[in-house]
């Protein structure tokens, strides 16, 4: 069995950013440099892998691209500490490593024939962004796909033009906003949540997911129940500082779960028993 | 490189010059041609009030054989003050790795004005021998990474 | 194998047999007793209480290296285990013994993780009974133990006054036993049943227990009780407790570099620390000692239990006998129960 | 010794009044001899309070040890007042605790115990090994009497005092609100001859000395926790940018963990030697610490943690500094 | 959004400066193998401009964003390239230099270790520069205006100056009148001018200067700011007087009931005054003042049926009611000039000052030979304590002539044995002076004096010595040990230390020449504007050479004998130095503030104030911040004050002050690099 400690090496094929300012954010679309990691490598929406530099450090990150998605994985990234800044140091035809895919995966095949919304706010799209491709490249397999985002201002929406080219091809009801008021914003003004309210998905046959800011989870969970969503049809990603991700080092443990494992994906339902997964 | 011997032993040694008395001192040995030992490496800072004794540590943990801090004469500052922070911080620092088996001689100080290159001259010369005499500084060495 | 017995004369010799391969045994560095690899039988100190720090750095290094890289070199050289060789733990205590089967499952649990089961595979432990408590904290017999337990040993002596007792337990302990079967004589009738006896009075010195039935399913339960607060007010949030405790496990990984080689590597890490849960953010969602102390004792005596079925504590007693300010995880048990 | 009554009710008192909102003070430990901080937030739980040449901790770390989790909004910080049980070596460090700033004299409420020694409690296990039911430890004139399992046993004080207690010479503490017995007269004499001994040493017994101590260092952090003069909001020594000490456990690193920690109690310890008692891998961290105590003594005639006006130590300096081994 | 770090390493060879010694090509080979570097070239003169170009070519071409020089020092060309990186946009604090011709190719003769050294220094350069970031260079707009603190000969003529520049100045003396210690002085060495001829007319134009707002009787509160804009705080002290009401026809003063009663400070309590004053004749400006520590009705709240002076003054002008008045301005430049104080010569008791009304102190022996003193000009042995309100018709007792006059030099300066180290430096002038003034008015009178050292220094000094000395004055080497009485003469005990002999000198009087002082109230101006003394407790310049006149503060500058003893010359011409120093910055409008200054992370201090203490710019505070809903103090840094020398940071125990440029992150990895050995 191949020791899970020791990355593989990718080729950064493209590289640019989604959202400016001290925390930003930056995609990186990766192919393995040695092409037979394909054989073994498969992810599923949800997982995650260790993405780092030796000499730097390693950090768990979702991947953000769906298996759907051939020859490439994306990792979007926000810089924050000492291993994302170095990580957003490098560009196209550099290299850095990863190791996975991690943890488990959003139920996407429970979820056939299901009408689907996510809700997320910021970076919180990143775990989002495969469910809808995986979504969109099995379009008949689900109902309708509603898609409910939301950042800051406008410079810090991620993945800007995938939301226009799917408000242009209409198979995903799309509602977007901004936290405040800006000239020639054609969308909703406010927070995630109250822009739950305003798109007011039905709850039948649904499943919500959403990632996003604990404050922003907080208050969605909250409009969700007032919406009618019960705790089982209510997906979430955790996201605890991880070392190993691996299920070992113990780090990333909220109560009995190790998020790295047994997560990052739970249901609400899940999580109401787990006191310190909203911690 | 090959083992040092003690003959053959050139010891490494990390200096942190202030930028107005001490490193323009160094500068002023290099205009009047004043030859010295090349073991000596600066790092430049604007007063030796900047350096903190832990960079004495840190220096010596990754391999240097001995530190020097010099900086203006008492009195002589350019902050007024940094050198007798400094004086105190070293004294202290120098006692405490004298005791904890780290020769004296590796931890020096000196204060070289900007008209002093020839003293320069000396103090590298001094303390470049006074490490000689002790030795190579293994003890406190990070383990070698071997790849 | 029959059992064996080692005369306490022939004990240094058996060592400087052993010693060939990488041996550990218990040693005297000032007062303090400390596992170390031996080289010199004298070294070795048989006649101990228990050692301070478990003997669980054997096979779980404070430091480990993963793997070595150079800058700029996409190469990845990874740690062989395989090259440190045979490794002998010589007299641990059954406790420290078990406390590696508890850990066992956590390396195996899905990933095998690939340094620690190479050299649990590498190693054999020798056991060494307790005639004796070692202090007056030990419970082992609350949490599984025994103060003969011989859970995971592949030998076990039992000091019988002159001589040890040798019980041989598994086939790697055989082939041990063989290398030092000169040293050895076959153990004469009624030393098993002496042993027995001893055992018997070994337990019954036990001065501590909790019954601890119960506790897993509690704990959670607790959540939100003021005990945590109160059995965690005087902690200090050092790492003691945890990095004394044979059954602690939690890692931390990070990368050195030197003059453009480095490695990654793996040092033990504490959830007692603020900084093991901290978010780069500055968010934590265990902010203070009173989070902390209950993660501990809950994973220790629910969580652990409910993923592999087994308590990760041995009853040891060194997180009481050494916590500087006598934070006892008997009365928080006791607490517990009684809540 | 401390009428146990008179303490209690002087507690009691204290902990009644309206700004005070908890009492720190000592309570009989779960097994043995020992006693263990307590942390009183009301006047029923003063009839735990004890003091006895057990009690060992220093308080004052935790005025300083208590961790601010974020404040839910709208949220009023407690700002009552914090009533503390000092000994004489506790009190300084209230004292330096002031001189740095960590908060103001009227934060607290001091509650003085002029004290002629506590005990190892190493040594009093050692003697008396395996005492698992409550004992107690009473000082009577030049012994210290021990009571357990239905025995008294009288040993001389000096067999069981603390080392730190050997060398006190602030046995009455230097600050306080209200003293709770008579002051103690200075009854020993600090004359650093521990430090002059190893000073005395070759470099190279110095260093292997210390190299067998370091190598034991298990870097649990316990010595710099327990510290009351140790509370930076985020220690140099955890930092990773930049890396001033690397977290791997060898002599190296842990070499340069104990210089950097004794450095920077330079000036500032002040020689409680809770560093040293709660070692689990008895590393004689006050060896360190006494290095450099009596080196500032010698040199800057400076002691800290006895006025609350001094400057620190190193914040500061005269011309006249001595400076012989400058070139 | 974080550029990845792109180096570029330029190595010089300058001619054959560097090359000759050190393998240039082997540094460039060397170098670009070094992580983040893009490019590594030499050239011959990297600081010509072909050299320059080089450089922004490649940032324009490749797009670095860092730039390591190795040539010569960084303190011949830092800022040559900073401004070659600023030319073409790049932020010029993103140079590091690495020095391979002054601290390398020219002091070592070995090629292979020159080289190795100098790879090791470029390293180390590209190592700090790949974490270096941008900094601002800071300018801050100066107010065209000047606080000077203290109206004396120093004061006014910086005023004047300033004035007479067109800047604005605030002139505050904390005495009814300007004037100063000059005032008080008969007449001057060695020219023998009248003192108070040549400084009144200065006194009146400060009065009358449309630049200048004098405020007298007045006291700076409070200093805030940093150069170019500092607030202040003036209280203007009630004089019970409305000074535009008063005609100063001195008709108040004589009807005082206290009349005569009052010691004048002015004449140093020989002379009397009332309770409502003018300190002296000439004072400026001439408007009375009531002395409400001794006056009648305003400490008991009762002066007979009415206040006599009230009664008196015809102008109306005495207001009982009147209130200390504060003031507040901007300044942008601040002098003091708070000049000195006597020795007080009751510390020196040997000498028996206070005890035998014949010993004098030499300012007191100048109000006595002053013309407009209390004795009118008469070298006469001053009644003290006996000036009662003489009854009517009572003789006055004649006071006495003496025709034995001693003068004892260094009374409390060179002196361990008060904590006075120093030399007055004007003693020994003033006390040839005075004696040739005693030898002038009593021409018979024998006149000694005792002196350790004569320091005629001064243009003129050495002739004026040597003529005092023509005229029989006696120079006795040796400091007297005791003066006692014995019968109705005084006897001076002392060594002749010339012929090592001991002796009594019987004297009539004696005149001590008192040293120079720091003001005893020296602390309020230290506290207010966070000066520094130097060790004999004066005022701290900031370099004892070269910026005599500065502080460490920028924009506070010392005039006069506030920084150290001084005599009328030099205190004028450090005035006008003064003055001219405020004026650069009042006159460029601006001023740059230092860019590599300290930074503090308040998410880490823990508000210990070490670094509070030892700033000598008093550059840091701590100020409350909330952390996370908690009040914390922690420290923060006044750029405009920093001058980046980073005590700071080396004192600060989390590493939470640190000083840009030079942050533990930088000079870290640059230890990592030089400490390996080859």
């Amino acid at each position: 069995m191949k020791n899970p400690y020791i990355p593989y090496l990718v080729e950064i094929l493209d590289a640019w950013y989604e959202a400016p300012g001290d925390r930003c954010i930056k995609t990186f679309k990766v192919t393995f440099a040695d092409p037979a990691v394909w054989d073994v490598w498969s992810h599923r929406p949800g997982q995650c892998a260790m993405v780092g530099i030796p000499g730097v450090g390693e950090s768990m990150f979702c991947v953000s691209s769906s298996p759907t998605e051939q020859g490439y994985l994306r990792f979007s990234i926000m810089k924050t500490g000492r291993n994302t800044s170095a990580l957003h140091e490098l560009e196209a035809g550099d290299r850095f490593y990863v190791r996975g895919p991690y943890g488990n995966t959003f139920p996407l095949d429970e979820w056939k024939g299901k009408n689907i919304v996510t809700i997320g706010g910021g970076i919180g799209q990143a775990p989002l962004r495969p469910v809808i491709q995986y979504i969109r490249d099995n379009r008949d397999d689900y109902g309708e796909l509603t898609v409910i985002y939301g950042a800051r201002t406008s410079a810090d929406h991620c993945f800007k033009q995938e939301f226009e080219e799917m408000n242009a091809c209409g198979d995903v009801c799309c509602h977007l906003s901004i936290d405040v008021e800006e000239e020639g914003w054609p969308h909703f003004v406010g927070f995630v949540p109250q822009l739950l309210l305003e798109a007011e998905p039905k709850p039948d046959n649904a499943i919500a997911v959403t990632c996003g800011p604990p404050i922003m989870i907080k208050f969605v969970l909250q409009n969700l129940e007032k919406l009618g969503f019960q705790p089982e049809q209510v997906y979430t990603t955790l996201e605890n500082r991880m070392k190993c991700g691996i299920g070992k080092c113990g780090r990333c443990n909220a109560g009995p779960l190790y998020v790295c494992k047994d997560g990052p994906v739970f249901s609400y339902a899940q999580l109401k028993q787990v006191p310190e997964a909203f911690a | 490189m090959a083992e040092n011997t003690r003959e053959t032993f050139e010891p490494n040694i990390v200096a942190f010059l202030c930028n107005w008395c001490s490193y323009a001192g160094a500068d002023l040995a290099g205009t009047s041609r004043i030859h010295y030992p090349s073991n000596v490496k600066v790092v430049r800072v604007m007063c030796t009030g900047r350096v903190n004794p832990l960079f004495v540590m840190n220096a010596l943990q990754q391999g240097a054989d001995g530190v020097l801090v010099s900086g203006c004469h008492p009195g002589d500052c350019h902050y007024m003050q940094g050198n007798y922070y400094a004086r105190r911080r070293f004294t202290l620092m120098r006692r405490f790795l004298e005791y904890l088996g780290v020769e004296p001689a590796r931890v020096r100080m000196s204060w070289v004005s900007a008209s002093e290159g020839s003293k320069w001259k000396e103090v590298v010369e001094e303390v470049v021998e006074g490490v000689k005499a002790v030795g190579p500084m293994d003890q406190f060495k990070r383990r070698q990474l071997n790849w | 194998m029959a059992d064996k017995i080692l005369k306490k004369d022939k004990a240094a010799e058996a060592l400087k047999e052993l010693s060939k391969f990488r041996l550990f045994a218990p040693a005297k560095s000032d007062d303090v007793v400390l596992f170390r690899q031996i080289e010199d039988p004298a070294e070795a100190c048989l006649d101990y209480a228990n050692s301070t720090v478990p003997p669980k750095k054997v096979v779980f290094p404070q430091t480990e290296t993963l793997f070595r890289f150079k800058l700029g070199n996409p190469e990845l050289r990874e740690k062989n285990v395989e090259e440190e060789g045979t490794t002998v733990i010589f007299g641990l205590r059954p406790c420290d013994a078990r406390a590696m089967s508890i850990v066992d499952n956590l390396f195996s649990w899905d990933y095998e993780d690939p340094y620690y089961l190479k050299r649990r595979e590498l190693t054999t432990l020798v056991g060494m009974a307790c005639v004796t408590p070692p202090s007056v904290n030990c419970f082992c017999a609350s949490v599984g133990g025994e103060p003969f337990g011989t859970e995971n040993l592949d030998l076990l002596l039992v000091d019988m006054g002159e001589e040890y007792l040798v019980k041989v337990l598994t086939d790697k302990g055989g082939k041990l036993a063989e290398t030092i079967g000169s040293f050895m004589e076959n153990a004469p009738e009624g030393a098993a049943a002496k042993a027995e006896e001893l055992a018997g009075a070994a337990r019954e010195a036990l001065s501590r227990s909790i019954d601890t039935s119960g506790i897993e399913a509690k704990l959670p339960a607790l959540w939100d009780s003021p005990l945590w607060k109160e059995v965690s007010a005087a902690c200090l949030g050092c790492g003691i407790c945890t990095y004394l405790c044979p059954t602690c496990h939690c890692f931390d990984i990070q990368d050195e570099v030197e003059d453009a080689e480095g490695r990654r590597c793996r040092m033990w890490d504490s959830c007692m620390f603020r900084e093991y849960t901290l978010h780069a953010s500055g968010h934590n969602p265990r902010p203070t000692r009173k989070e902390r102390t209950r993660n501990r004792i809950s994973h220790k005596y629910s969580y652990f239990p409910g993923k592999f079925g087994v308590i990760a504590c041995v009853g040891c007693g060194r997180c009481v006998n050494l916590c500087p300010v006598n934070i006892d995880i008997l009365e928080i048990l006791g607490k517990v129960v009684e809540a | 010794m401390v009428d146990q009554a008179k303490l209690r009710e002087v507690a009691r008192e204290v902990i009644s009044r309206e700004d005070v909102r908890l009492l720190i003070g000592y309570r009989p430990g779960t097994y043995g001899f020992r006693a263990r901080p307590a942390f009183v937030e009301s006047a029923e739980q003063v009839e735990e309070l004890v003091f006895t040449p057990a009690c060992v901790s220093n308080l004052a770390s935790y005025l300083v040890l208590e961790e601010k989790p974020p404040l839910p909004r709208g949220a009023e910080p407690d700002n009552r007042k914090v009533a503390v049980m000092v000994k004489g070596c506790d009190s300084r460090a209230l004292v330096q605790q002031m001189v740095e700033k960590a908060y103001e004299r009227d934060h607290l409420v001091v509650l003085g115990i002029p004290c002629s020694g506590v005990v190892d409690m190493a040594r009093v296990e050692a003697r008396f090994p395996g005492v698992l039911s409550a004992g107690s430890i009473i000082r009577e004139g030049d012994d210290f009497v021990l009571s357990f399992d239905g025995k008294t046993e009288k040993v001389p004080a000096a067999e069981l005092l603390a080392d730190k207690c050997k060398r006190c010479r602030y046995p009455t503490p230097l600050v306080s609100d209200i003293m709770l017995d008579d002051e103690v007269e200075r009854f020993a004499e600090d004359d650093f001859s521990d430090i002059a001994e190893l000073e005395g040493k070759s470099v190279e017994e110095k260093w292997a000395y210390w190299a067998e101590k370091f190598s034991r260092c298990i870097r649990c952090y316990s010595c710099r926790n327990v510290c009351p003069m140790c509370y930076c909001e985020d220690c140099i020594l955890d930092r990773l940018k930049p890396v001033w000490m690397r977290r791997s456990v060898d002599i190296s690193e842990n070499t340069a963990f104990h210089i950097s920690r004794a450095y920077h109690l330079a000036g500032r310890c002040i020689q409680c030697g809770e560093c040293a008692r709660v070692c689990p891998v008895d590393i004689p961290l006050m060896e360190l610490n006494r290095k450099f105590y009596k080196d500032v003594e010698e040199l800057y005639d400076y002691e800290p943690g006895l006025s609350t006006e001094a400057t620190p130590l190193l914040s500061t300096f005269s011309v006249e500094d001595r400076e012989d081994f400058i070139l | 959004m974080n550029a990845r770090p792109k180096i570029g390493v330029y190595i010089c060879h300058c001619g054959i400066n560097i090359a000759a010694t050190v393998d240039v090509e082997e540094v460039v080979r060397f170098a670009s193998t070094l992580p983040d570097v893009v490019v590594a070239r030499n050239y011959s003169y990297m600081c010509s401009d072909p050299g320059q170009a080089l450089i922004t070519e490649d940032i324009q071409n490749m797009g670095l964003n860092r730039v390591v020089v190795a040539s010569c020092s960084p303190r011949m060309h830092e800022p040559t390239f900073r401004k070659t990186l600023m030319s073409v946009g790049l932020n010029p604090y993103f140079l590091e230099m690495a020095n391979i011709r002054e601290q390398c190719s020219w002091v070592h003769e070995d090629r292979i270790a020159a080289t190795e050294k100098a790879k090791r220094l470029v390293e180390s350069a590209v190592v700090k520069v790949r974490r270096l970031e941008p900094l601002e260079v800071k300018e801050v707009e100066v107010e065209p205006s000047c606080l000077i603190i203290g109206a004396g000969i120093a004061g006014i003529q910086a005023a004047l100056d300033i004035a007479d520049a067109g800047f604005k100045v605030y002139l505050v003396e904390k005495t009814p009148s300007v004037g100063g210690h000059m005032a008080q002085l008969d007449k001057t060495f060695p020219t023998l001018d009248c003192s108070a001829c040549i400084l009144t007319p200065k006194m009146v134009d400060v009065a009358n200067h449309p630049n200048i707002e004098l405020l007298t009787y007045s006291q700076v509160e409070e200093i805030s700011g940093y150069v170019g804009n500092f607030d202040v705080k003036v209280r203007k002290k009630s004089r019970f007087v409305d000074v535009s009401k008063c005609t100063g026809c001195g008709a108040c003063a004589e009807a005082c009931r206290q009349a005569g009663r009052i010691p004048s400070e002015f004449d140093e309590g020989l002379g009397m005054r009332s309770c409502i004053y003018l300190p002296f004749p000439q004072a400026v400006p001439a408007k009375y003042t009531i002395d409400k520590e001794t006056c009648l009705f305003l400490t008991r709240g009762k002066c007979g049926d009415s206040p006599k002076c009230v009664e008196a003054c015809e102008a109306g002008a005495i207001d009982f009611e009147m209130k200390d008045e504060m003031l507040e301005f901007k300044v942008g430049t601040i002098i003091v000039a708070t000049g000195f104080d006597v020795f007080d010569a009751r510390n020196k008791p040997e000498y028996g000052y206070g005890t035998y009304p014949e010993v004098v102190t030499a300012l007191e022996f100048e109000r006595l030979v002053s013309a407009s003193g209390p004795y009118g000009g008469k070298v006469v042995i001053p009644q003290r304590g006996k000036k009662k309100k003489k009854k009517e018709g009572e003789e006055e007792e004649a006071p006495r002539v003496p025709k034995n006059i001693t003068f004892i030099q260094c009374v409390g300066s060179r002196d361990k044995s008060v904590g006075n180290e120093y030399c007055s430096r004007v003693c020994c002038m003033y006390t040839a002076k005075q004696a040739h003034l005693a030898k002038d008015k009593i021409p018979d009178a024998e006149i000694t004096i005792f002196y350790m050292d004569v320091r005629a220094f001064g243009k003129g000094y050495e002739e004026f010595y040597d003529r005092v000395r023509r005229e029989g004055i006696r120079y006795i080497r040796g400091n007297p040990s005791e003066i006692f009485r014995r019968g109705d003469k005084l006897v001076v005990r002392a060594e002749d230390t010339l012929t090592a002999t001991p002796m009594e000198h019987e004297t009539d009087m004696v005149v001590l020449s008192v040293g120079l002082m720091p003001r005893s109230d020296r602390r309020e101006i230290i506290d207010l504007l966070k000066l520094s003394s130097s060790p004999d407790q004066f005022y701290l310049e900031a370099h004892p050479k070269l910026r005599p006149v500065d502080t460490a503060t920028d924009g506070i500058f010392l005039a006069g004998a506030c920084q150290g003893p001084k005599d009328i010359p030099d205190a004028v011409g450090q005035a006008k130095g003064a003055a001219s120093a405020a004026m650069i910055l009042m006159a460029s409008g601006k001023v740059k503030v230092e860019a590599q200054t300290s930074v503090v992370d308040e998410a880490t201090c823990r508000g210990c104030g070490f670094c509070v203490e030892i700033c000598p710019y008093s550059a840091i505070e701590l100020v409350e911040v909330n952390r996370m809903g908690w009040p914390v103090k922690v420290a923060r840094v006044n750029e405009a004050l920093c001058k980046g020398c980073g005590a700071c940071a080396a004192a600060c125990l989390s590493g939470s002050i640190q000083q840009r440029s030079f942050r533990d992150l930088q000079i870290l990895p640059q230890i990592e690099v030089l400490g390996v050995s080859d």
